[in-house]
């Protein structure tokens, strides 16, 4: 049922408390929604699951406990993760950087060049010198080389043209009939369209945990969490 | 004619000598952006290990010098083990640590065995010379450049064979993005500095043998230069090491025998100081 | 409205390693326009502000800034003359306060220079900063350092250096890829403001659509490094080919 | 400019007297040379016996001068390897002024100063036309062909690797003789206080906060119209003077010019201090100064005491070389002071209840 | 020692400072200092250790090689009221601690510190050891008549090097020798195109002056370019230690030698090597400096009846003084402070650890006179 369960998570930064307990599960198909104001703890949450920041609680990837590991042995486990700075590495060229991701035997490159044919192209060039967007394809296509268990992404359509969004949300949706989805989004008429369960989070802590499609279908309940009206299209939301 | 090839051959062994120590130093400066000022300590072991084992463990030269860069291999893990793995990512206390170490070590070869050079013995193969072009070049010389060029071969197939090279250059520029891919970074790190001191170990031993002995502070006299080549030659690059290093050895070679003082070592350091000032990326373009 | 553009472009283009990045561009600004420049990842859109602003060197045309050729003046003189950008990926100094930013940024808007050497570190330039943390609603971490910030707060820190200094052309670079939903119209406003109140002539490049609809003068579309089309917005969003390069089924 | 500290009642008063106490430490340090007072294990005689004070003359200039150094690393995020060299153009400038000019001394320690800066000018304004590890690169070249210059004895100017003695009936009377030590003192006390002051004026003034800007990021520095060039260059003529000016004191105090000084260890032991005490913090610079000075110094007598000559051989061999006993120092210092000794009580004031830092508050000198 | 004079504590004791290296790359030289001083001290005072009554205690202060330090620790000791300073193991510390010393009115005597420029530096600055004139005059006399020969000097372009170039010059041209000299830069790591250089010039006498860790080089590429076929090779003699570092060519180089173990056969040095041999210690090149420095001090405080506060008085003890050390009859110049003593031709035989040297012909002391430097001021 639940592929990550996380229960109060916390996270103390050089002195400073940034989570509180979070609490979190991400279902073992479909996309699972992470949401929350700027600042309100989203990153950090997907960093302390992957070891990334000092933390204490509990995460489990069906059921074997993680936060006593290092993030190598946490993503061998089969997690992927596009990373909200996108952190490609700048000095390493287009098609450098996907083989450090490289971690199966056969990846799949047909997948990410098909999806992403800009990154063969540019296979050559220093993914320093790839516009925004295009790192943000790098960062997506690393996750797809592999068979993953999970797909954690931190706000992966951010910077990217509205029509590479579109193809992005469609390749998250058919992703996501075989790999389950962890989606930290400000998009939230992409979180509309492919989310299932979502979390929200508020000042380091777990908000609300529920429907995604209730939460933005509940007027008040959303303007409470996330701030914003959704009788329409939030403004700046397309 | 003679005087010519005798400075080239000599200055290409001098060029060689200077590969050999500047290797393992562009590696791990170049890849990891540690500024090991321990490695003329890990040269020193080299040679002191290679020196013991020929004189007191009775080897022969061809089994000590192995023997030297083994045990300054081992030096380096310790080393990366105990001392820098804990600082990546502190550029300015890993100076302050592997200077402790540059100084302690010397002091501590200084200690066991007197502040004086000490002979290392030459195997009679390459006490000789040989004469080539009307110029008798000793035959050393050529044993340093074979070793280079392995040494060089390997390093590059290294690079090029595995992924080792990527994982450290691109955990320098953000570790934990390559820990979140599934990647043991410290494992890649240490095999990296092993490898690098396992270059400059290898360098101490043959510095020993070019020499004729070893003394507790040679390994930091040569630093400088080794340093000069891995900058010229472009931070990262072997390849570029190794044509700095050739460069290096024949302008030195040939300044410190033409101009009327010897100013080799002032022609390198002016040629280093205007080859950055016009190509800030060193002779290969890479970003120094 | 002012005679001479602002900002003119003749036939700018740079190239790396004979690779055409933006490709013969010409335009011409005027004083308190806002344009908008839509395109796909990778159309050169952040190019072009760089080689406006001169972090890349034109390798053909010419940059005009009211009437004068600035094709090759460095960086800081651009700036000085009153070009002030955001970075679409967030550059900032990660040791410093958000405070300190934006003093370090009035202080370079008031040209100290060199005599600084001789003066103490007064704060000539508190309500100047205190002001532009509250409209960038900054202000409770006014004492953080950068590094320490969230990736939203960045990007409106990146925002609140770029107005405490108030140039005269704005360059902005998605500024609001992700802010939260929620923070997204005040961000609006604010560059509304900027824009209407203030009269400051701004470029921005944005991929959310309405955000742009309800400021823009005129919309350019960049694809291959060219400019494709440059027209009021509500014309150009009915153009199919624009629909077909950009939009596609938008989200 | 300081950012420590909470504001609870007692936090206050702790700071009120944290800015008071460098004013008291520096009326301590002047009494000094009219104490009598042991200091065992520290120093070999009384505070006030020439031998001591000769010592914490010396720890004061490296203080002053790792100092200066840290103007470009820790203000600017410049990391030279030629500071040194600036240090040996005011000690042999003004050495040489005396000796071959015949300059009455006065007037040879402007011209030593004098040189250091142009030095410091020229040299500066090509190295910094080149950043990161080229531009260390280019400050290492320049230093190491003057250490070379120096060591070859130019026209028998330098002296070579023998040095020069300071012509002492040159010297004013007060200076010379083991008796007037207490004014060579004062000298070197005053020259600290000065590079203490320079530094903190740059580092407090509208520029420093474009140095600092600069050493987190230049280029964005650029963006808002300034010219890091320029301002790097101040930043090193400004450090390049002052090492020159410790050039002149160090002269006075060793009583001769010797190639040591112009050695890229020289340099390197500058980096060394500044890190030791803690880079870009105010008092950190001095206190590694002060540190690795007394260290190199002192770590000889423990080196070469009767204790350590009676370990047995594991330990004696080690222990009877003072450089190793240095670099041991260094190593001990990285594991368990981070941040280096300047860090120090900060380090105490988190782990402490009374008072938990906010991480988000800066704990550095800005 | 006689019951008399033991037990010196009675009067103040002579308090003398040994400034020198205990660590560093000089830290051999300084240890065979050391034993010498304390050798000689034991011979001066009849193993009493004492001079009327006066205790003759020594302080040692590590200088590392380090001018500055030297210069901290000279400061220290004549604050804490030593009058008489001794050690300098290297010429640097030895130039930049002598003004010191006259600033101060304090006795200071040279250690192995070879620099001509020490020699009539100051009123209060005397030596212990030989200085590189004797060196070269060493040299010299393996060449026999100099008129009309030719002379090169190979040494590291530095100030001992630069120093033995001229002493050879003003030496040798002056006997009419035509002298060059081949300089090659102190850090040069390959010397065969030196080697070269030395042999293309064909002299009749090659004089090598080389200090530091490449002379295990400079002596394969010598032997490799196959200098010694066609040239006298003349070069002086280090430490005990240093004498595999010569190789095979070992036995082809002529010696000059200030004094190795057993070179000088004189009732001085049977005691010396008796009293080392206590501690555990072998006689070897500056063994004498420290021996001879303790005399001095020793002859000094007698004069003086065991008070040093007139420290030009204890100059003036010294000056003109002729004695019987280690290496033979041994002359303080008056004029200069020169210590005048005989020096050794030598050869070595054996390579590698057997290499051993034995004296063929021992040079008086006159015959290795330094020219006379009047004191300055
Ligand atoms: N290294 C750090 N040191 C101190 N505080 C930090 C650090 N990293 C993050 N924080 C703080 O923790 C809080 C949560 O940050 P986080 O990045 O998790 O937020 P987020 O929900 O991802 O926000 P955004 O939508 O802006 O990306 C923020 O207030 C941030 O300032
Ligand atoms: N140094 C370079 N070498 C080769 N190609 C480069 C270099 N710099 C930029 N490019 C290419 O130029 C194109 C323009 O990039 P630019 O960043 O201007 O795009 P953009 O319109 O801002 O895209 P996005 O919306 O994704 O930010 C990209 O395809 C990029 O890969
Ligand atoms: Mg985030
Ligand atoms: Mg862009």
């Amino acid at each position: 049922m639940t592929l990550l369960q996380v229960r109060d998570l916390r996270v103390v930064i050089a002195g400073s408390h940034v989570l509180h307990g979070v609490d979190l599960d991400v279902a073992d198909t479909g996309v699972t929604a992470l949401l929350g104001r700027n600042g309100a703890g989203k990153t950090s949450t997907v960093k302390a699951v992957l070891g990334l920041v000092p933390r204490t609680g509990s995460a489990r990837l069906a059921g074997r406990e993680l936060t006593a590991l290092p993030t190598y042995l946490i993503v061998r486990h089969g997690i992927g993760y596009v990373p909200e700075d996108r952190g490609v590495f700048p000095g390493l060229t287009v098609a450098q950087n996907l083989r450090l991701a490289e971690r199966d035997a056969r990846p799949d490159y047909p997948l990410v060049h098909q999806l992403f044919p800009e990154l063969k192209k540019r296979e050559r060039q220093l993914a320093g010198t790839l516009s925004g967007g295009q790192q943000q394809m790098v960062a997506i296509g690393r996750t797809l080389l592999n068979g993953n268990r999970l797909i954690i992404a931190d706000e992966p359509t951010k910077g990217l043209a509205p029509k590479v969004v579109a193809e992005v949300a469609d390749a998250l949706a058919r992703v996501a009939e075989r790999v389950p989805v962890l989606l930290v989004e400000q998009n939230l008429a992409l979180v509309r369209r492919l989310a299932g369960p979502c979390t929200v989070l508020a000042d380091g802590r777990t908000a609300h945990r529920g429907d995604t499609a209730e939460l933005l279908a509940d007027e008040p309940a959303a303007r409470r969490l996330l701030g914003v009206g959704t009788h329409r299209p939030p403004e700046g939301s397309p | 004619m003679g005087t010519f090839v005798l400075l080239a051959c000599t200055g290409l062994g001098l060029g060689a000598l200077y590969f050999l120590i500047a290797a393992g130093l562009s590696l791990i400066f170049g890849l990891m952006d540690v500024l090991n000022l321990a490695h003329g300590a890990l040269l020193s072991v080299g040679g002191y290990a290679a020196w013991w084992a020929a004189t007191g463990g009775g080897m022969s030269c061809w089994l000590a010098v192995p023997f030297g860069t083994a045990v300054g291999t081992l030096a380096a893990v310790l080393l990366e083990l105990a001392l820098v793995r804990p600082l990546y990512g502190r550029p300015r206390e890993q100076i302050l640590a592997t200077v402790g170490v540059g100084l302690a070590v010397p002091a501590l070869l200084a200690g066991l065995w007197g502040a004086d050079a000490r002979p290392f013995p030459q195997p009679a193969v390459l006490a000789g010379t040989v004469r080539l072009l009307g110029a008798v070049v000793p035959r050393d010389r050529f044993l340093l450049i074979a070793a280079a060029l392995l040494v060089l071969l390997a390093l590059r197939l290294f690079l090029a064979r595995t992924r080792y090279g990527l994982i450290v250059r691109a955990g320098v520029a953000d570790r934990a993005m390559v820990t979140a891919l599934g990647i043991d970074v410290r494992r890649a790190f240490t095999l990296v500095f092993a490898i690098g001191g396992a270059a400059a170990a290898l360098g101490g031993a043959l510095a020993g043998l070019y020499f004729g002995s070893v003394s507790p502070d040679q390994g930091p006299g040569l630093l400088i230069f080794a340093f000069v080549v891995v900058v010229m030659g472009g931070a990262g690059s072997v390849t570029g090491a190794a044509v700095a290093s050739v460069v290096v050895g024949l302008v030195q070679q040939f300044a410190n025998y033409y101009s009327a003082a010897g100013l080799g070592d002032l022609a390198v350091v002016v040629l280093l100081a205007v080859l950055l000032l016009v190509r800030p990326g060193g002779l290969t373009g890479r970003l120094a | 409205m002012a005679d001479a553009p602002v900002l003119r472009l003749r036939g700018l283009g740079w190239a790396v390693r004979g690779v055409p990045i933006v490709e013969d561009v010409s335009l011409a600004v005027d004083e308190g326009e806002f344009l908008a420049f839509i395109g796909p990842n990778g159309a050169g859109k952040t190019s072009l502000f760089n080689l406006v602003s001169g972090l890349c060197p034109a390798t053909s045309g010419s940059i005009e800034l009211d009437g004068a050729d600035i094709t090759a003046a460095p960086v800081a003189a651009r700036a000085r003359r009153g070009i002030g950008r955001t970075f679409q990926t967030s550059s900032l100094w990660p040791g410093l306060t958000v405070a300190e930013h934006l003093r370090l940024a009035a202080q370079a808007a008031a040209g100290t220079g060199a005599r600084g050497l001789l003066r103490r570190r007064a704060e000539p330039y508190r309500e100047q900063v205190d002001a532009t943390l509250d409209r960038t609603r900054l202000g409770h971490r006014a004492e953080a350092l950068a590094g320490a910030l969230s990736h939203g707060e960045k990007r409106k820190l990146e925002l609140a250096v770029l107005l405490v200094g108030d140039p005269r052309l704005i360059l902005l670079d998605e500024p609001m890829a992700g802010v939260s939903a929620e923070e997204v119209p005040a961000l609006v406003e604010l560059i509304r403001a900027v824009h209407r109140d203030q009269g400051r002539t701004v470029l921005m490049v944005e991929h959310h659509m309405d955000v742009l609809l309800g400021l823009a003068d005129r919309l350019a579309v960049m694809h291959h490094g060219t400019l494709l089309a440059l027209d009021a917005p509500a014309r150009l969003m009915a153009d199919a080919t624009v629909q077909q390069a950009y939009l596609g089924e938008a989200l | 400019m300081t950012a420590v500290l909470v504001g609870t009642d007692g936090a206050s008063i702790v700071r009120r007297m944290l800015r008071r106490w460098p004013l008291g430490l520096l009326l301590l340090l002047a009494a000094a040379p009219y104490s009598a007072l042991p200091v065992p294990g520290l120093l070999d005689g009384p505070l006030g016996s020439p031998g001591s004070l000769q010592l914490i003359a010396l720890c004061l200039i490296y203080g002053g001068l790792a100092t200066s150094y840290d103007l470009l690393l820790g203000h600017t995020g410049l990391l030279s390897f030629g500071h040194a060299l600036y240090f040996a153009t005011g000690l042999y400038a003004t050495d040489l002024a005396m000796l071959e000019l015949h300059l009455p001394f006065a007037a040879a320690v402007l011209a030593g100063i004098g040189a250091a800066l142009l030095l410091a000018l020229l040299l500066g304004a090509a190295s910094l036309r080149v950043t990161g590890i080229g531009f260390s690169m280019v400050t290492l070249a320049f230093a190491q062909a003057g250490a070379i210059l120096v060591q070859r004895d130019p026209g028998g100017l330098t002296g070579g690797e023998e040095g020069r003695a300071v012509p002492a009936d040159r010297l004013p009377g007060a200076l010379v003789g083991i008796g007037n030590t207490a004014n060579l003192y004062w000298i070197a006390l005053a020259y600290l206080v000065l590079v203490l002051a320079v530094v903190r004026w740059t580092v407090g003034s509208p520029v420093g906060r474009v140095l600092a800007g600069i050493r987190e990021n230049e280029r964005r520095v650029e963006v808002l119209g300034l010219r890091p060039y320029g301002y790097k260059l101040v930043a090193f003529v400004i450090a390049g003077g002052l090492a020159g000016a410790g050039g002149a004191v160090y002269l006075l105090l060793t009583g001769g010019a010797t190639p040591q000084a112009a050695s890229s260890d020289a340099t390197l032991a500058l980096l060394v201090m500044v890190v030791l005490g803690g880079s870009g913090t105010r008092w950190g610079p001095l206190l590694g100064g002060l540190l690795y000075t007394w260290a190199a110094h002192r770590l000889g007598d423990l080196a070469n005491s009767t204790d350590v000559a009676g370990l047995p051989a594991v330990l004696r061999v080690p222990l009877s070389q003072p450089l190793f006993l240095l670099g041991a120092l260094f190593v001990a210092v990285v594991y368990l002071l981070p941040g280096g000794l300047a860090k120090l009580p900060a380090r105490i004031r988190t782990t402490s209840p009374l008072t938990s830092l906010p991480a988000s508050r800066s704990v550095r000198g800005e | 020692g006689t019951a008399g004079t033991a037990g010196g504590g009675a009067q103040a004791p002579v308090r003398v400072g040994l400034v020198y290296s205990k660590t560093g790359p000089l830290a051999a030289y300084g240890a065979q200092y050391l034993e010498g001083f304390k050798a000689g001290l034991d011979y001066a005072t009849q193993g009493t250790g004492a001079v009327d009554g006066h205790r003759i205690e020594y302080t040692e202060q590590d200088d590392a090689g380090d001018p500055a330090k030297a210069v901290s620790e000279a400061k220290d000791l004549i604050g804490q009221g030593y009058r008489i300073l001794a050690g300098s193991t290297a010429s640097g510390v030895a130039l930049q601690v002598a003004p010191i010393a006259a600033q101060n009115k304090v006795l200071f005597i040279s250690g192995p510190a070879a620099a001509d420029k020490l020699t009539g530096l100051n009123a209060y600055t005397f030596r212990s050891g030989r200085q590189s004139y004797q060196d070269i005059l060493t040299a010299a006399s393996f060449l026999g008549d100099a008129a009309g020969r030719k002379v090169t000097v190979l040494a590291q372009d530095n100030a001992f090097g630069q120093a033995n170039v001229a002493a050879v010059k003003a030496v040798l041209g002056g006997q009419g020798a035509s002298v060059d000299a081949v300089l090659a830069p102190p850090d040069a790591t390959d010397l065969t195109p030196f080697a070269t250089q030395a042999k293309a010039a064909r002299p009749d006498l090659l004089f090598v002056a080389w200090a530091g860790d490449t002379a295990s080089a400079l002596w394969t590429a010598l032997n490799q370019q196959d200098v010694f076929a066609t040239t006298k090779v003349v070069t002086g003699l280090d430490l005990a230690a240093s004498y595999p570092l010569f190789g095979p060519a070992a036995a082809k180089i002529s010696f000059l030698d200030h004094y190795f173990g057993g070179a000088a056969g004189t009732d001085v040095e049977k005691a010396m090597t008796a009293y080392l041999a206590k501690d555990g210690a072998k006689p070897d090149i500056f063994s004498p400096d420290g021996f001879t420095a303790a005399q001095l001090v020793v002859h000094a405080v007698e004069a003086n009846h065991g008070s040093v506060n007139d420290t030009s008085a204890l100059a003036k003890a010294l000056e003109g003084w002729s004695f019987d050390g280690v290496k033979g009859r041994l002359t303080v110049r008056a004029a200069d402070h020169a210590l005048l003593q005989p020096m050794f031709q030598v050869q070595l035989t054996g390579t590698g650890a057997a290499a051993a040297p034995s004296v063929l012909r021992t040079l008086p002391a006159d015959q290795v006179a330094p020219p006379v430097t009047p004191i300055a001021g």
